[in-house]
């Protein structure tokens, strides 16, 4: 049940062209930094990239964006990259916006077994363009299907070598949802323990759900809006 | 006519004791300053976080700790973390009291658009499509007129939309009004030194004044 | 938000006749044990509870069964209870039988404002009778829909005064769900602390899901079936 | 013929090594005690739970944890608990390599029945009902003819069904048998001292014997 392997390369390894990819992250927040340097050195290319945001110029998918690694962006907000809005106007990147709960929600059903779920989310608006609409109780929702990908790649604080993982604060946004979802999951940890270490009762993500885990080094978590008092 | 501190405030007042309340971006996230001393409120964050704290001391940034607006924050005592997942469903099963958002524009009807202009500003709806589909309680601050010089209280929408049927009550520069049911602005405060002509003609959808309208008090 | 009450007596005294109850646990573990002591006191009638079992004959929602102040049951497993066999035998007692896995998630549906789930279980059995039937990429799900509960009881290890909830080992199991999918939330701890006492990772249940919390005192935590090496 | 450890011996040899695996109540929670030395396996528990340990020494019983047979358990190193929800999510999208249950009936298209006799029995169906819709490897372990000497393997399932066209392999104190995609029991191995006719006759559903049939090392 030992899941380590040494580092995000060999984590990736197996990554290829037009591929699905989630990456969990919020903002610049969680992200799974080593993974995505080194789809960059791999130069895989032709990803559709399921992930809340494309990261900024410089950091986060930005760098993938940059390369033109990527096809197409499943996300619920794209703000704050200008490479990233130039691919969109020009026609070069295709991209699905989708609403936030949306997205995290079709992670979910997806780690759970679920084929699709009832949202209110984007009744009335474009969001809702060809998606079955099924009134409950009074109420209209669309039926959203859960979402596949070939690999999941998240980011936790601490992880074990049988792959159960904690995360920290509000880094854990996406991470354990798409932790759930991959047909195979990569998890990139600051801290490496042994079984045992980690308490049973404040696992996030059950080892069940992840397939390899490395120990990254130098995080450099970068802050998008640092704003202090 | 207000500021956006202003707005703020005067949004301020419309919390009570014991909500849960979401901030969206911009002047939304102002009201969280103007909160009443002594009143319980926990303010909810949907990338994950209820109670969101001041921002932090320089030095004291947390790479990890950050609001939907992507800022560096703090977290008071008795927070609680959770994922993307459960934030949402907190906010679909209504357990969140008051959103209060920003907008592009917003109808006579309720409907608001505030994620896109087509050919020109693709940024994405974040989580607001999903806050405005559920929330019962919803609060639109923003400004009355936009740079261009148009009313953003429209007849109709037209710009895409973010939700239908959804906003209760707007705050602006120069008013205070609630979305009816039926559907109409009914004015209900002049913020200070703005006259109901002014109102009405920065109102391109329909306003209904019954009565005399009262100077807010901020 | 303030949320504490002085005891189980007072967390219910609003429950009324005919009402709709959720309750954790899992066998007798988990149980909220003060809340049901309290319902047998105020002897509250005709209620319909959801709870994953039904107690054992001198324990649990057992002693409710006795004193017959329940109208119908909705559990996935009821053995080890023969008053209650007695009285479904009889036709005096109503029940639903519906899968685990299926009550879990109708309860976290509830929770996450989502109507309806689709889930496998129960295709081609009597679960599936009357029920919508589904197919996605070939396979057949039932649509089951979110419960709805007037009170939501459960029991959990530690909580702060604004709710926040931490469950201990296999306690948790149906408790977190059912915390999130009553109309009133009640909540009995064994420590009730101070806010900021409780990690804020490791919170299972956010306070806004709760309405209502106490400390319960001399848990008795009966064991069901004892097995020692 | 096999005793019920017997059974759950024979079984213990179906798993492989770095498979999670759901062990059901009664002869299927007895295969824990025969997985090889130095295999790593970890038994989920559908109340909760992945890394099921050994049973507690006397007085280290804690009320809190326990299987899904409401034993008293103890937990192993890299264990994990989660909510009921959770649990059945992980089964539902098949993270769960084998699954292991007992049954009352088994039919030769693989549909088993397991949770109530009609007028007499109601205990209701538990897990079981989620386990045989998701699990892609299910193995029945029963015995082979009930008490009232009726065989357990038939054409067609006479009592309520738990699922359909799910079983893949059962175990029994006479036999190990496969159940083919097209219907039909495939004989693989006897039981120490069991011969075909005895397997043959116990078998009231279709049997398919294709070759020498060899007895099982257990």
């Amino acid at each position: 049940m030992n899941k380590v392997v040494s580092n995000a390369d060999e984590a990736i390894k197996d990554i290829e062209d037009g591929m699905t990819l989630m990456l969990g992250g919020f903002g610049l927040c969680g992200l799974p930094e080593k993974c995505i340097a080194a789809l960059v050195r791999k130069n895989v290319k032709g990803l559709t990239c399921i992930s809340n945001n494309a990261g900024v110029d410089d950091f986060g998918i930005g760098l993938m964006l940059k390369k033109r690694q990527v096809k197409k962006m499943i996300s619920s907000y794209v703000g704050e990259n200008a490479e990233f809005e130039r691919q969109l106007l020009s026609g070069e990147l295709e991209v699905e916006l989708i609403p936030q709960g949306t997205l995290a929600t079709r992670c979910m059903a997806a780690g759970y077994g679920m084929p699709a779920i009832f949202t209110p989310a984007g009744i009335g608006t474009e969001v809702a363009e060809g998606k079955e609409i099924r009134n409950f109780n009074g109420k209209d929702y669309l039926m959203e299907l859960a979402f596949e990908a070939d690999f999941a790649i998240v980011k936790a604080w601490k992880g074990d070598t049988m792959g159960n993982l904690v995360y920290r604060s509000t880094a854990r946004n996406f991470n354990p949802l798409m932790a759930m979802a991959g047909k195979i999951t990569i998890a990139e940890v600051e801290e490496l323990v042994e079984p045992g270490e980690l308490d049973p009762d404040h696992i996030h993500t059950p080892g069940i759900y992840v397939h390899r885990i490395f120990k990254g080094y130098d995080y450099e978590k970068r802050i998008e809006q640092r704003t202090v008092r | 006519m207000l500021d956006k501190e202003g707005i703020a405030k005067r949004i301020a007042k419309e919390i009570k004791d014991g909500y849960y309340v979401n901030l969206g971006i911009g002047i939304p996230t102002l009201v969280a300053n103007y909160i009443p001393e002594g009143m319980d409120v926990v303010l909810q964050s949907e990338n994950g976080l209820l109670g969101i704290g001041p921002f932090p001391v320089a030095g004291e940034e947390d790479p990890d700790t950050i609001n939907a607006g992507k800022q560096t924050i703090t977290m008071l005592p008795g927070s609680a973390i959770f994922d993307s997942a459960m934030s949402f469903g907190m906010i679909r099963a209504k357990k969140v009291n008051l959103t209060i958002l920003g907008a592009m524009e917003v109808a006579e009807n309720g409907d608001i658009a505030s994620w896109k202009i087509p050919g020109k500003m693709v940024k994405g709806m974040g989580g607001a499509m999903d806050l405005v589909a559920s929330a019962e309680n919803i609060i639109v601050a923003m400004q009355h007129i936009n740079k261009a010089g148009e009313s953003k209280l429209l007849a109709k929408c037209t710009l895409p939309l973010t939700g239908i049927n959804c906003v209760k009550k707007i705050v602006t520069e120069l008013a205070v009004l609630d979305v009816l049911p039926e559907g109409g602005f009914k004015l209900l405060e002049r913020a200070p030194g703005v006259s109901v002509e002014q109102i009405r003609n920065a109102t391109a959808g329909k306003l209904i004044v019954d009565s005399d309208i009262p100077e807010m008090v901020v």
